[in-house]
């Protein structure tokens, strides 16, 4: 499964990258993740929660950033976990690819997704988790989008602070897929009053 | 620690107490604590209906329903359908004689399904019997001798029962 | 098989590979190990070092086979289909095993999948295993007479592209095996729910370095078979080494959930023809290719594909045929013939032939069949095509226009016009189909049969071929019961048991009607023969006078000059102090391997009569008729319930059965909700008209009837409701027909024709 | 295909059943299994503790007071499809539990289970969309209600809390006298509806339109009312010129896709559907059967 999103920030390119780069930094903008630890090799583990109607998957596995070229402007953060229960597992590639264009960056991120086991498998529900996966990528990418602008105060002030929590553990407070799911129905909702209210 | 409880069924007319495990479906009850291996597991998803047993008179999937659930209640299985004397019930004989089997896999939950349907229906026609074993799969009959089995046996198979 | 219990008996649970193609870097089975209740947890390192580099072993090798790749009995650095077996499990019972499979820990590495057997060639394709070439199992071809000529000559050449559906086997109850070692009694006993006991207890053999003296295959009564249960599964013999290893006998059920991807599926084949014809529908020739999906494995060799490639041209008297057939890997499960095998794939591709004629040319789709059918004259009609086995394909006897006319008259064919014009008053759309067949059944080499009279008088007959619910016993003891005169009641009939008789062959491709009959009537009349003799010498006459009746054998029109056949068989039985007669030897009983002399060719022609919902594409069958041809029947009954239960089958792969994988060749029919057999309330009632040309190859005229209902199904159905939908032009290129395909093809077919061919997985 | 292990427990009383429900967590409610079952044996739901809630009795009834229809919310499917209350008050239930599965599951399947699984083509849901019905949770803090509008919030979730249970169904029914209409269409008999539509309808003397309910199941997440379907049918004639505008109008509606079913098609059938409900529901309403 392909996924395209794309953003840009008045931010330059070179300090994107950095930020892009750095696991621990971009982890807490993946929606209902939480960091746990951080192994030696640049390898870091997490957990992710996601709920699909009745069922809650815990997803544990690993992030790292396999790939950089500075000067082509891309990197590719790669993640794998596994769900606790045997339900399967979930591995996606993010490719970013950043471009200088005026004083901000364009970043464009495409991400391939592949799911595998019983949660691979839900035939008559194929559709929604398709459309959950895009509504995930679409958030990982606006929290990206407002993690760079925190990171640099010059950036315009008008942005809200995210809450990220003092202590050590960096956590967003884990998004379930609750909160994630009602922002789909939300689009859904906006979709359809559109199309209901057309005479 | 495995949740563990004691029940006490009453299986064919008879009462059978055990101690079993509260995750066991009751066809597994059935089959492995108590050696009733007429009825059958073909999906364990309850699409299938060869698990069909009747509980308090009503047919139901036994892959869907905890053995606990079944504690101080009656149950019927296909080993309780003939008579003591070995004589078959009217519905079996009419499977025997329209070749309403071959593998006889899905025949337990077919003959617990159509005894209970035809009980509580007076001579039902071809279109009502194929839509009460629309819930029992075959894939050797091909389903019209099983209809004509049940044809022949409905009469015998309905009794005035208690609205 | 799951009703089978053994003292001390262990259940087993498999881990299946959740990706359909990955590598495997490690796998931790700590955990599951401690868990209480938890007997083994076995990978492939643990079978022993000689399973190590010892994938399965080939069923039915063939030099035709280019890539001969089988899956190692656990997986060890890789897997190729989502459902293969990583490991094994052996617990106190089924729910602890099953919990513990959730505690082993693989990683996996995903590689790219190969899913749609189309374009499984392409170079660009992933491969289905990294360490193999390309996709390529196996090529071959179907070529006889002059295409050349045939489309040179023709008045018109029509453009043929299909696609027919995965689908799977879904006997009611799944596949399973009970192992159980005894190294001082009688070494390996194995049940398992398989069709071919015997070929079970050669490869079971082969694979553990055993004697196939020391294997023992038990198949029990099983629920349904239907093909996918003749396979040589890796199962078998995880299962038999678990019990060797742990010195217990091991239970290993499969259930729903592993037979979508662990069981044999059917099917998924792309043809693509052209046909040749003359401007009043004579065939001339047949030319094109079909991509047939072998699966992950070859793990049936290429019996699959030889059905397929055997039943060309069908019941036409066609000159040249010239179709080439690529057998290819792809990262599903493998594929082995399924009631009908590549039968009903080679019909449905000779019927669309006749069908592309008859619309092409403007004729009577049966007039098209009337004059290429082959006549009655012609036979044996070889049809000049070499079978792989080196035997040409003769078709012995059979009278395909009697037949066709048969069914023409039972499904009214002649009335169907006034009644399609009356509907169509109403606003609703009939049509009409014909699908015709011929089939292959019988196939040798051989079955074997034996009957003994007990002094009791009771006659008990041994065979080998086993019972999936075809009612074997039944016809076995009426042919011998009529060839011995004894009542039917006093035959007793065990079959399916290595242990029992020695040497059988399987239950596949409707052939133990066939092949056991032959055996069981020779070794009756054996049997008779020696009795008559003996009574002769007991009652001074001659053998010429006696008859046997009732298991009494006596001088015909003097009842009272009689000897009892219990009573020949005690005193050919003596004990100390006795001896037996001179010239006998001792017991009444024979043993025969008598065999159909080729395999006996049936025929049937299917009629379907549907009515097609253009709004919502929903197709209902409204009358179904079937004549059918098996030669000399046995018990018309059980040829009755073969071909309805056939029938149901066909229509169910032609209207609902499609297993779906997506790109990366998960499959998403994973349950009962998503793969929909065909129900009571769908069916139509099927009538059937019977047609008896005997068989000259067997004493008995004997042919086959257990797939001859599933074989032209397809075609019939997908024919009709191209008829109904005429006037929309359109015609379809893939089944099974969704009602979703149906209203696409409506609105994009209206008025022009859309020759249509789809991936395995249809559009989102 | 075996059940992970679970602590059971089976309440006889709803004060219990809450008391429980906030002492442990993972759990879920064993209403008439027909849907938890399987998700448990398939081990897509691995809960640590499973609460039956089949002993308590209070929550099996069927009652009408004056124009409110009650239903305990483990009421049996099967004495639904049975009862006269029903048959007098809320005959388009009756229809449309005919479609539900088959007789076996119907002997266990609940009002209350087929509410709070939610699956997209439930076609209880659908009846509780088409009257809007008041659905009675009862949590913690005492009891809430919730019109079935605000029920559904995503794929198969409901508005219900995690200490909160279902305790019964309000359908307010329609005083005046309305025809009825509930057309599904499956693959086989007891398939899951690919597309479901429910109708109520009254009309005047004069064969106008004066109240219309129109439901869609099966197309998206949730049943839809197609609200400006319905305002758009107010004061129209029953004739087909009527009935081919709505059935337009409804095939605009937003649709899902899976593996088997476009969104087209979804469309499509909701358009074909609404007609047939409209001119079923016209024939139910006036006594006279209207053509096609």
């Amino acid at each position: 499964m392909k996924i395209e999103n794309s953003f840009s920030v008045p931010v330059d390119k070179e300090k994107a990258m950095d930020i892009l780069t750095n696991v621990p930094m971009i982890a807490p903008c993946i929606p209902g993740a939480e960091l746990t630890a951080i192994a030696t090799d640049g390898v870091y583990r997490g957990a992710l929660k996601m709920r699909l109607g009745p069922v809650t998957l815990t997803f544990g596995g690993e992030a790292r950033i396999i790939e950089i070229d500075r000067a082509a402007g891309t990197a590719t953060l790669h993640t794998k976990g596994a769900d606790n229960k045997g339900r399967g597992g979930a591995e996606a590639r993010t490719a970013f690819r950043l471009a200088e264009d005026a004083g901000q960056t364009w970043v464009e991120m495409q991400t391939d997704l592949t799911l595998s086991g019983s949660v691979a498998q839900y035939g008559r529900a194929a559709g929604l988790i398709s459309d959950v996966a895009k509504q995930f990528t679409q958030q990982f990418a606006d929290n990206l989008r407002r993690q760079l602008m925190v990171q640099h105060p010059e950036a315009v002030a008008l942005l809200e602070r995210s809450s990220a929590p003092a202590d050590g553990k960096q956590a967003v407070k884990p998004i379930s897929g609750f909160a994630l799911i009602v922002q789909s129905l939300r689009a859904m909702l906006r979709r359809w009053f559109g199309l209901a209210a057309r005479p | 620690m495995p949740d563990i409880r004691t029940i006490t069924v009453t299986i064919n007319g008879k009462s059978f107490t055990r101690r079993v495990e509260t995750r066991m479906h009751l066809a597994d009850f059935l089959r492995q604590e108590l050696d009733l291996t007429g009825t059958h597991l073909g999906c364990e998803h309850g699409v299938c209906g060869a698990c069909t047993v009747m509980l308090e008179g009503d047919a139901v999937r036994s892959c869907l329903l905890l053995a606990v659930q079944a504690d101080s209640k009656t149950v019927t299985t296909v080993e309780g359908l003939a008579a003591n004397d070995g004589s078959l019930h009217p519905i079996q004989a009419a499977f025997q004689k329209h070749h309403g089997l071959q593998c006889g896999f899905c025949t337990p939950g077919m003959l617990i399904s159509l005894v209970s349907f035809l009980r509580d229906h007076k001579n039902p026609d071809e279109g009502a019997i194929r839509e009460a074993i629309s819930g029992n799969l075959c894939r050797c009959t091909g389903y019209q001798p099983i209809v004509d089995a049940a044809l022949e046996a409905a009469a015998a198979c309905y009794t005035q029962h208690e609205e | 098989m799951d009703d089978i219990k053994l003292p001390g008996m262990l259940q087993a649970a498999f881990l299946r590979s959740p990706h359909a193609h990955a590598r495997i870097s490690s796998i931790d089975t700590t955990a599951a190990a401690q868990l209480e209740g938890v007997h083994a947890v076995l990978t492939l390192d643990d079978l022993g070092p000689e399973h190590a580099d010892r994938p399965m072993l080939q069923a039915y090798p063939n030099p035709r086979i280019k890539q001969n790749i089988l899956p190692h009995l656990l997986a060890r650095d890789e897997v190729a289909l989502v459902g293969q077996t990583v490991a094994l499990v052996v617990a106190d019972n089924r729910y602890i095993a099953e919990d513990a499979l959730a505690l082993i820990e693989v990683d996996y590495q995903p590689l790219p999948a190969v899913v749609d057997c189309r374009k499984a060639l392409d170079s660009a394709a992933p491969k289905a295993h990294s360490s193999a070439p390309n996709n390529l199992a196996a090529s071959f071809s179907n070529t006889f007479g002059d295409t050349e000529a045939a489309f040179k000559h023709a008045d018109e050449v029509y453009e043929i592209d299909f696609l027919q559906h995965r689908g799977g086997c879904h006997a009611t109850e799944c596949r399973g095996v009970i192992a159980q070692y005894s190294p001082h009694q009688d070494g390996l006993t194995l049940w398992s729910s398989t069709q071919c006991p015997y070929l079970i207890r050669r490869m079971l053999a082969r694979q553990l370095d055993l004697p196939e003296s020391r294997v023992r295959v038990i198949a029990p009564n099983v629920g349904g078979g239907f093909g996918p249960k003749a396979g040589f599964y890796v199962e078998e013999v995880v299962t038999a080494i678990a019990a060797i290893k742990l010195g217990r006998p091991v239970k290993w059920i499969e259930d729903r959930r592993e037979h979508f991807t662990a069981t044999n599926t059917q099917r998924d084949q792309h043809w693509h023809l052209d046909v040749a014809a003359d401007n009043k529908g004579h065939i001339l020739g047949v030319r094109g290719r079909a991509i047939l999906d072998s699966g992950a494995f070859l793990s049936y060799g290429l019996l699959l594909p030889f059905t397929t490639l055997a039943p060309l041209p069908g019941p036409y008297a066609v000159e040249a045929v010239n179709v080439q057939f690529d057998v290819v890997f792809t990262n599903t499960t493998p594929n082995s013939p399924v009631r009908g095998a590549g039968r009903p794939n080679a019909a449905y591709a000779m019927e669309r032939c006749i069908e592309a004629v008859a619309r092409g040319l403007q004729l009577d789709p049966a007039e098209v069949r009337r004059i290429n059918l082959i006549k009655q004259e012609q036979f044996p009609y070889a049809t000049g095509q070499i079978h792989p086995n080196g035997r040409p394909i003769v078709y012995d006897s059979g009278d395909y226009i009697g037949t066709l006319d048969k069914a023409m008259a039972l499904g009214d064919y002649a009335g169907f016009k006034k009644r399609q014009v009356a509907a169509r008053q109403q606003d609703r759309y009939l049509g009409i189909g014909i699908g015709a067949c011929v089939e292959d059944t019988g196939v040798g080499p051989y079955e074997g049969c034996t009957v003994r009279v007990d002094p009791s008088g009771e006659v008990l007959v041994e065979s080998g071929a086993a019972d999936q619910g075809q009612g074997h016993r039944t016809i076995i003891a009426q042919i011998v019961a009529d060839g011995l005169g004894v009542p039917f009641e006093r035959v007793h009939v065990t079959i399916g048991d290595t242990g029992k008789f020695p040497q059988g062959v399987g239950t596949i491709g409707s052939r133990v009607g066939v092949n056991v009959g032959t055996a069981a009537n020779d070794a009756a009349a054996s049997v008779r023969k020696k009795a008559l003799e003996f009574a002769a010498k007991a009652l001074e006459v001659n053998a010429a006078e006696l008859e046997i009746e009732a298991g009494i054998v006596r001088v015909t029109h003097v009842p009272e000059m009689s000897i009892a056949l219990g009573e020949v068989a005690l005193r050919l039985t003596p004990m100390t102090g006795g001896a037996v007669p001179e010239g006998f030897t001792p017991g009444l009983e024979a043993t025969s391997y008598a065999a159909s002399k080729g395999p006996p060719h049936a025929n049937g022609v299917n009629i379907a009569e549907v009515e097609v919902d253009i709004d919502t594409g929903k197709v209902k069958i409204l009358r179904y008729s079937v004549a059918h041809d098996c030669g000399t029947m046995i018990n018309p009954m059980i040829v009755d319930g073969q071909l309805i239960g056939g029938v149901v089958h066909g229509i169910g792969n032609a209207l609902f059965e499609q297993m779906i994988y997506d790109e990366a060749g998960q499959p998403q029919t994973t349950t009962y909700a998503d793969y929909l057999l065909p129900l009571a309330t769908e069916m139509p009632r099927i009538d059937i008209v019977h047609q008896e040309t005997p068989s000259p190859l067997n004493p008995l005229g004997l042919k086959g009837a257990g797939e001859g209902g599933t074989i032209p199904a397809a075609a019939a159905v997908v024919a009709a409701i191209e008829n109904a939908l005429e006037s929309f032009g359109v015609v379809i290129g893939y089944y099974p027909v969704t009602p979703q395909r149906l209203v696409e093809l409506i609105t994009a077919g209206a008025g022009e024709r859309c020759v249509e061919a789809m991936s395995t997985t249809p559009p989102a | 295909m075996k059940p992970a292990p679970f602590t059971y427990h089976d309440p006889e009383h709803i004060d219990d059943l809450i008391a429980l429900l906030s002492e442990v967590d993972d759990a879920k409610i064993l209403a008439g299994g027909q849907s938890l079952l399987p998700m448990l044996n398939l081990r897509f739901l691995l809960p640590d503790h499973v609460i039956d809630i089949n002993k308590i009795q209070a929550l099996q009834f069927i009652g009408r007071q004056g124009n409110d229809l009650m239903i305990g919310a483990m009421t049996r499917q099967k004495d639904l499809l049975q009862s006269d209350t029903v048959r007098s008050a809320c005959p388009v239930m009756q229809v449309a539990l005919q479609y539900v599965g088959h007789f076996q599951t119907r002997n266990r399947g609940t009002l209350g289970g087929s509410l709070c699984h939610l699956d997209p083509s439930a076609e209880l849901a659908a009846i509780a969309s088409l009257y809007n019905a008041k659905l009675t949770l009862r949590g913690p803090d005492g009891s809430r209600n919730v019109n079935f509008d605000e029920w559904p919030l995503a794929y198969m979730t409901p508005n219900l809390g995690p200490n909160e249970v279902l305790e019964k169904v309000n359908l307010p029914l329609w005083e005046e006298r309305h025809g009825h209409a509930f057309v599904e269409f499956q693959r086989r008999h007891g398939d899951f509806a690919i597309v479901a539509v429910g109708c109520l309808l009254a009309v005047d003397g004069s064969g106008s339109i004066t109240r219309v309910a129109l439901t869609v199941a099966g197309a998206n997440v949730k049943p839809q009312r197609l609200t400006t379907t319905e305002t758009a049918l107010i004061g129209q004639p029953t004739n087909t010129a009527t009935f081919a505008a709505a059935a337009a109008e409804a095939a605009k509606l937003d649709a899902m896709s899976d593996a088997y079913i476009s969104r087209e098609y979804r469309r499509k059938l909701a358009g074909a559907l609404v007609k047939r409900a409209l001119v079923a529901a016209t024939a139910s309403a006036t006594g006279v059967p209207a053509y096609a």
